[in-house]
């Protein structure tokens, strides 16, 4: 099997890989370049842990092949704090504690943002009908909604403010 | 396995006619990659159709909607005017799967899927919609109820794609509506699916009506038994009653993993008579 | 314990009950953390194991001569790389069975065979190369099933223990279990009222988001290294070291950060056979399993079938109480019956009961524990009789619970007298809440339930080291599956008197600290918890002898307070308090470093009780159920960080949800597992809930020094029959099956309407 | 002595005796002397037993002092998840 040449951009970055025509994005982002952050839960879009944005839209990154994302902008767990700053999200869940083992994180935390960016003042049901494609374990939820919610109250109130 | 990008319809069609092995068509992939993954495929060709532009786009035309196969369903719920003439092929559409899912997922791809279950095929059945299907030859429109045969099975000849999806001018005083059964509130398969179209005249008299059921037989049925129950009457609790009747009538369902036949058959009527008070009251019905 | 280590109910904390950030949430947040799936080694294979389709068969010949031909295949390990070194430690060597089929294949999942090869597509190729001749036999899937005499069996060396006469035909019943105390059957003749029923329950499996994954790198030396995911990394040292015949020592084993367990991590299935591949191969082979081998091959719990008989009197005392309780653990020993017979009762003051187990093996993989095993499948039982009875006797449900509670004195089901214990309080508390008395919707129903869970302590070593600067760095052996470095840290910065921050708790690996148990039985903040404080108060005994040493006086003429040595009165001289950071930078001078270290088997746990209520609404129409509201009300001794006890709490329940309402294995009549994935396996998602209300009540544990028990348990207990009773009070048909989908639910309802 | 008490199922391997008389003093006498005075124990023994004294099971405690009113339970080898 020929590898196939993809150059996209991850986290604002240009990155080039060549990957198989049968390897998934999740499998590009975990085994060639390093970045674990997306989990692999499921490897069939039921779980979630696994999730990125692909120009723009929430995905999962177990069902798009590495091939497509050429020409892409993608973005991971790794590009959402800014430098030592924390996005207000990553903030919240830790004040919340909306995070008991940790594993889910990152695709909550991925879907969430991509959340707030379409909905910045979301009700519970919409919170909880957005995020209804991450599944965690640990928490119950109560927790991750809590934090998505308080998140939103605090960055709308800023924007007010600013 | 190759992986193709073709920018045209024809390149695509002819990649797919040319190949001996097993050949596969990629828009969403939502279900192409986990058959993928899981083994259920192997294939030998796969050829992503989202680089030809007709396949992205929501037409607006005389006629109606013309859907590329490639349109997620995100889209199709952020397409005003889509969602305005049709609200229950939209609904249908983006209850397929997770946000995650809906990023990628299109209506195309459930249809050609065949799966009984499909959740926007039902409403697309009911609201009299139409596949464009191109071919090395020739291109041919066809009712979509016509492209499942078995599940897991289409009338698609080799080297044939579905283009994109044909979505009827709407009447005035017109509404749809799709519901469909889960256990839980997201993220599972129809264990039924209801779509009912209906069409009022100016006393809230139903002229026109299209029934379509999802999971309860090996395809997605058109009722014509149920529609009638509908039409000539001003839906009242009568003619719902007849029209659930004819829904559960019509069920030809199967035990299995996510349901009874029993619990589908009842089901079906249950969802039959609440999706058509959310069509009418969509159609102005009082 | 010492007696000194008596809970002082009035001592105010200083950051013990506080909440602060955990020190691993910032890895957590920004994807950096690095689980079981996450490691890389130079020169690293990929190993992945071939597995039987067939629920029973007798494995003729393993053909694997094609698959070594394969370029890229560097090693294949079958049953003949596993020799038998379990010594007649029959309970290893079912594990040893398990990680890898011997003589039959036992369940649809059974590791057959696996293969280490230089990249996934080789490695998949290669399983399919190799040629497994199979005789299939009869499988039996069902508990009840597996119990009659013409059930095709699983081991002909199973002859039920705990029978009289013992049976000389084998079966799949392996032991029979008995508890109680009094005369049952007096006791029912003195009832008024006496409902018996049957319950069943499906298996459910942990549905923990990381699946198993390990890293292993063995050389021909004998000297070996493990990366894993577990609830026990010091378990699978010695577990591996055993199985493949090597010593402890040689083998190092590290706990990744570990992506949910909740039992199900407790023992081995990839490990030997990821170390196995890897010496053979000379090389690193990494196995990380797929979710659908989670669901074959890991260790889902036990499913059920249990009778239970309760009379009271017509004034509402419960006269006596019987249960039988059947439990399929898969296909080796070792359900968990025991403790659903212990647990059973435990909520309650009984002067006659009764509870006989039955521990079953069918063509279901091995059962692995699930939070609080064998209690939640007992307690739905149970409770969804104590709440009939009360309604045919006319009174309040949490009236008849309160009326016949074990308390303080109680000669508990199981055995032993309790002690102080949290049970009424959680009941007088769940009376008083606002849950219960607010106004409920058309179909919706209230329904309540207890629960009980023993915790326990076990082995346990901690090491203390204190720093040039005065931080303290803190190792200890339990894997943080939760947050436990946080209450680490906290009861760490309690002792010492430093500032929470000043604490870093890591999880050492095997090599640096003493065995310890695995992270189960909600021991981790009592047991490793109390060896922190403990080897916290070793460090400071050293801490006020260096400060004697400095001032000249005599080391008992020294105390402790806020994190700095005082002379102990005005005659032990005159001297400004000295800081733990002072100390500690003349320790070069002084005698050297500074630490404190704890080892023990920590006991002590105490039993833990909590009372749950839940709101449903189910749909007369469809019998779909939807949980509106959901309170729990757990005593946890002491809350050493209050968000992750709730957590603890929030989590427990919605499991409990899930295994009530849609969580189930479905077998097909061929014996193979019809749904192994997310997508029919219907673990909660987040809209299908309410939030879920806490109330964390604190008696302190008498075995700890700040009071603490465990709390991860019990919050599994009650959810189960307190939606059962839910469900019926909003739909007026009781469930006795579980889970309660709705096609249950529609059908009782038809059967009710005629 | 100490009394100790072992579970139903155990019974068939004591003489139909759940209350036995142990001459004791630590956990581990106990378990030797039970093992020693009734060999049918010694498989479940062998598989692993907590104890309770005075209410507070000891998983692991041989060096546990025992009294002569010790309440004590012999009770399986706890697990937890």
């Amino acid at each position: 099997m020929s590898g196939i040449h993809v150059t996209t951009k991850i986290n604002g970055d240009v990155v080039e890989y060549v990957c198989d025509a049968d390897e998934t994005l999740l499998d590009v982002l975990r085994n060639r370049l390093g970045l674990t952050g997306a989990k692999e839960g499921c490897s069939t879009g039921d779980c979630g842990a696994c999730s990125v944005t692909l120009d723009g839209r929430l995905t999962c990154s177990c069902l798009v092949l590495g091939a497509e994302a050429d020409g892409a902008e993608i973005g991971t767990i790794e590009g959402m704090a800014k430098g030592e700053e924390l996005h207000p999200l990553q903030r919240k869940f830790l004040q919340h504690a909306a995070l008991q083992c940790g594993i889910c994180t990152p695709g909550i935390l991925v879907a969430a943002k991509a959340l707030l960016e379409h909905n910045p003042k979301p009700t519970e049901t919409e919170v909880r009908f957005g995020l209804a494609g991450n599944l965690c374990r640990c928490t119950g939820y109560d927790k991750i909604v809590r934090a998505v919610l308080d998140t939103a109250e605090e960055m709308h109130r800023s924007a007010r403010g600013a | 396995m190759r992986y193709e990008r073709p920018s045209t319809m024809k390149q695509a069609s002819a990649l797919l006619a040319k190949e001996k092995g097993k050949a596969f068509v990629l828009a969403g992939g939502t279900d192409l990659l986990v058959r993928l993954r899981t083994g259920f495929i192997e294939p030998d060709l796969i050829v992503d159709i989202k680089r030809i532009v007709a396949t992205r786009e929501i037409q607006s035309t005389a006629a109606g909607f013309r859907i590329g196969a490639a349109v997620t369903g995100a889209e199709l719920g952020e397409h005003a005017k889509l969602q305005k003439a049709w609200p229950g092929v939209v609904e249908a559409a983006n209850l397929i799967g997770s946000k995650q899912v809906q990023g990628r997922c299109t209506m195309t791809g459930n249809l050609c899927n065949a799966s009984p279950a499909a959740d926007s095929v039902p409403a697309l059945v009911a609201a009299g919609a139409k596949a464009v299907i191109v071919g090395p030859k020739a291109k041919r429109t066809i009712p979509v109820e016509q492209v499942p045969v078995a599940p897991g099975r289409t009338s698609l000849r080799k080297g044939e794609i579905v283009e994109s999806i044909l979505l009827p001018k709407r009447p005035a005083r017109s509404g749809d509506a799709y519901l469909r059964f889960i256990p839980r509130t997201e993220m599972d398969i129809a264990v039924v699916g209801v779509a009912v179209s209906v069409t009022l005249d100016a006393k809230g008299v139903c002229t026109d009506a299209r029934v379509s059921l999802g999971a309860v037989a090996p395809t997605v049925l058109l009722v014509p038994e149920a529609a009638k129950a509908l039409i000539g009457t001003k839906m009242d609790k009568a003619a719902l009653d007849g029209l659930a009747k004819a829904c559960s009538a019509a069920c030809q369902p199967i035990d299995d993993k996510r349901g009874t036949r029993e619990f589908r058959i009842k089901v079906a009527g249950v969802l039959a008579r609440r999706a058509a008070q959310i069509a009418r009251r969509r159609a102005g019905g009082k | 314990m010492p007696l000194d280590s008596r809970p002082d109910t009035k001592r105010s904390f200083a950051v013990v009950g506080t909440r602060p950030l955990r020190p691993d949430g910032i890895d957590k947040v920004t994807g950096r953390a690095k689980f079981g799936a996450d490691a890389v080694a130079p020169g690293m294979l990929v190993g992945r194991i071939l597995r039987s389709p067939h629920a029973h068969a007798r494995i003729k010949k393993i053909d694997t001569s094609k698959a070594e031909k394969l370029a890229g295949v560097k090693a294949i390990v079958t049953r003949a790389d596993f020799p038998d070194h379990t010594d007649g430690d029959a309970a290893l060597y079912d594990v040893l069975y398990n990680i890898m089929a011997r003589e039959k294949a036992l369940y649809e999942g059974h590791a057959v065979a696996a293969v280490a090869a230089v990249d996934a597509r080789t490695a998949r190729e290669a399983l399919k190369l190799i040629k497994v001749e199979y005789e299939i036999l009869p499988h039996v899937t069902d508990v009840d099933e597996a119990m009659k005499p013409g059930a095709p069996v699983l081991h002909a060396t199973v002859f039920t223990d705990g029978v009289e006469p013992k049976p000389k035909k084998p079966s799949n019943i392996v032991r029979r279990y008995e508890f109680g105390h009094g005369d049952v059957e007096a006791g029912f003749k003195k009832a008024d009222i006496v409902v018996a029923r049957t319950f069943k329950t499906e298996a459910t499996h942990q549905g923990y988001i990381e699946p198993h994954a390990c890293l292993a790198n063995a050389g021909p030396d004998g000297q070996a290294e493990l990366w894993v995911c577990t609830q026990g990394h010091f378990m699978v040292r010695d577990t591996c070291a055993r199985l493949l015949g090597m010593d402890i020592s040689k083998l190092r084993v590290t706990a990744s950060e570990i992506g949910g367990g909740f039992g199900g991590k407790t023992t081995v299935f990839i490990e030997p056979v990821a170390l196995a591949l890897s010496r053979k191969a000379n090389r690193p082979v990494k196995v990380v399993m797929t979710r659908e081998e989670v669901f074959k091959a890991s260790g889902p719990t036990a499913s059920t079938s249990v009778d239970v008989k309760i009379g009271v009197t017509k004034d509402g005392r419960i006269t006596a109480a019987d249960a039988t309780l059947r439990y399929q653990g898969g296909a080796f020993a070792g359900s968990p019956v025991e403790f659903g017979a212990m647990s059973a009762f435990a909520c309650y003051d009984l002067e006659n009961v009764r509870a006989i187990g039955y521990d079953v093996v069918t063509n279901r993989p091995k059962q692995a524990a699930y939070r609080a095993p064998g209690a939640p499948m007992a307690a739905f039982a149970v409770e969804s009789v104590v709440e009939e009875l009360a309604k045919k006797l006319g009174l309040a449900p949490i009236d008849f619970r309160i009326k016949n509670a074990a308390r303080e004195g109680t000669h508990a089901s199981y055995g032993p007298t309790y002690g102080p214990i949290g049970l009424l309080p959680t009941l007088e508390k769940a009376k008083q809440h606002p849950h219960f008395k607010a106004p409920l919707g058309p179909n919706q129903g209230r329904g309540m339930a207890c629960g009980f869970w023993f915790n326990f302590g076990g082995q346990t070593c901690v090491s203390l080291n204190l720093n040039n600067d005065g931080t303290a760095a803190l190792s200890v052996g339990t894997p943080d599956i939760g947050g436990s470095r946080a209450s680490m840290c906290l009861m760490a910065a309690e002792e010492l008197g430093i500032p929470y921050d000043k604490v870093r708790a890591v999880v050492a690996d095997t090599s640096s600290l003493g065995y310890n148990d695995v992270t189960d039985g909600s021991r981790t903040t009592f047991a490793t918890g109390m060896a922190t404080i403990l080897a916290a108060r070793d460090a400071i005994k050293k801490l006020t002898a260096r400060a004697a040493q400095i001032w000249g006086i005599p080391a008992e003429a020294v105390t402790w307070e806020k994190g700095h040595a005082k002379p102990a009165g005005a005659n032990a001289g005159n001297f400004p308090p000295m800081s733990l950071a002072e100390i500690v930078a003349q320790a070069g001078a002084t005698g050297g470093p500074i630490a404190g270290h704890h080892e023990y088997s920590a006991d002590g746990a105490g039993v833990s009780f909590a009372t749950h209520i839940c709101d449903a609404e189910v749909d007369p129409e469809t019998g779909f159920t939807r949980i509106v509201r959901y309170t729990v009300l757990q005593d946890a001794g002491k809350a050493v960080h209050p968000s992750y006890v709730e957590g603890q709490f929030q989590g427990g329940a919605v499991q409990g949800i899930g295994w009530a309402l849609n969580e189930e294995y479905i077998y097909g009549k061929d014996g193979r597992l019809q749904n192994a994935g997310f997508l029919d396996y219907r673990i909660p998602v987040c809209s299908d809930l309410p939030m879920i209300d806490t109330v964390i009540l604190e008696i302190p544990n008498p075995g700890h020094p700040y009071g603490v028990r465990g709390v991860g348990e019990t919050s599994i207990v009650p959810p189960l029959a307190a939606i059962a009773n839910a469900v019926s009070a909003a739909s007026g048909v009781r469930l006795t099956s579980l889970p309660m989908s709705p096609p249950k639910i529609l059908a009782a309802l038809e059967a009710k309407a005629g | 002595m100490a009394k100790v008490v072992v579970w139903g199922s155990l019974k068939p391997h004591t003489g139909g005796i759940a209350e036995l008389e142990i001459d004791a003093a630590t956990v581990r006498e106990l378990l030797d002397r039970l093992g020693e005075t009734y060999p049918g124990l010694k498989p479940q023994l062998a598989r692993g037993v907590s104890v309770a004294i005075d209410g507070i099971i000891f998983r692991d405690g041989w060096q546990e002092k025992l009294s002569k009113d010790s309440e004590v339970f012999l009770l399986p080898r706890m697990i937890g998840g």
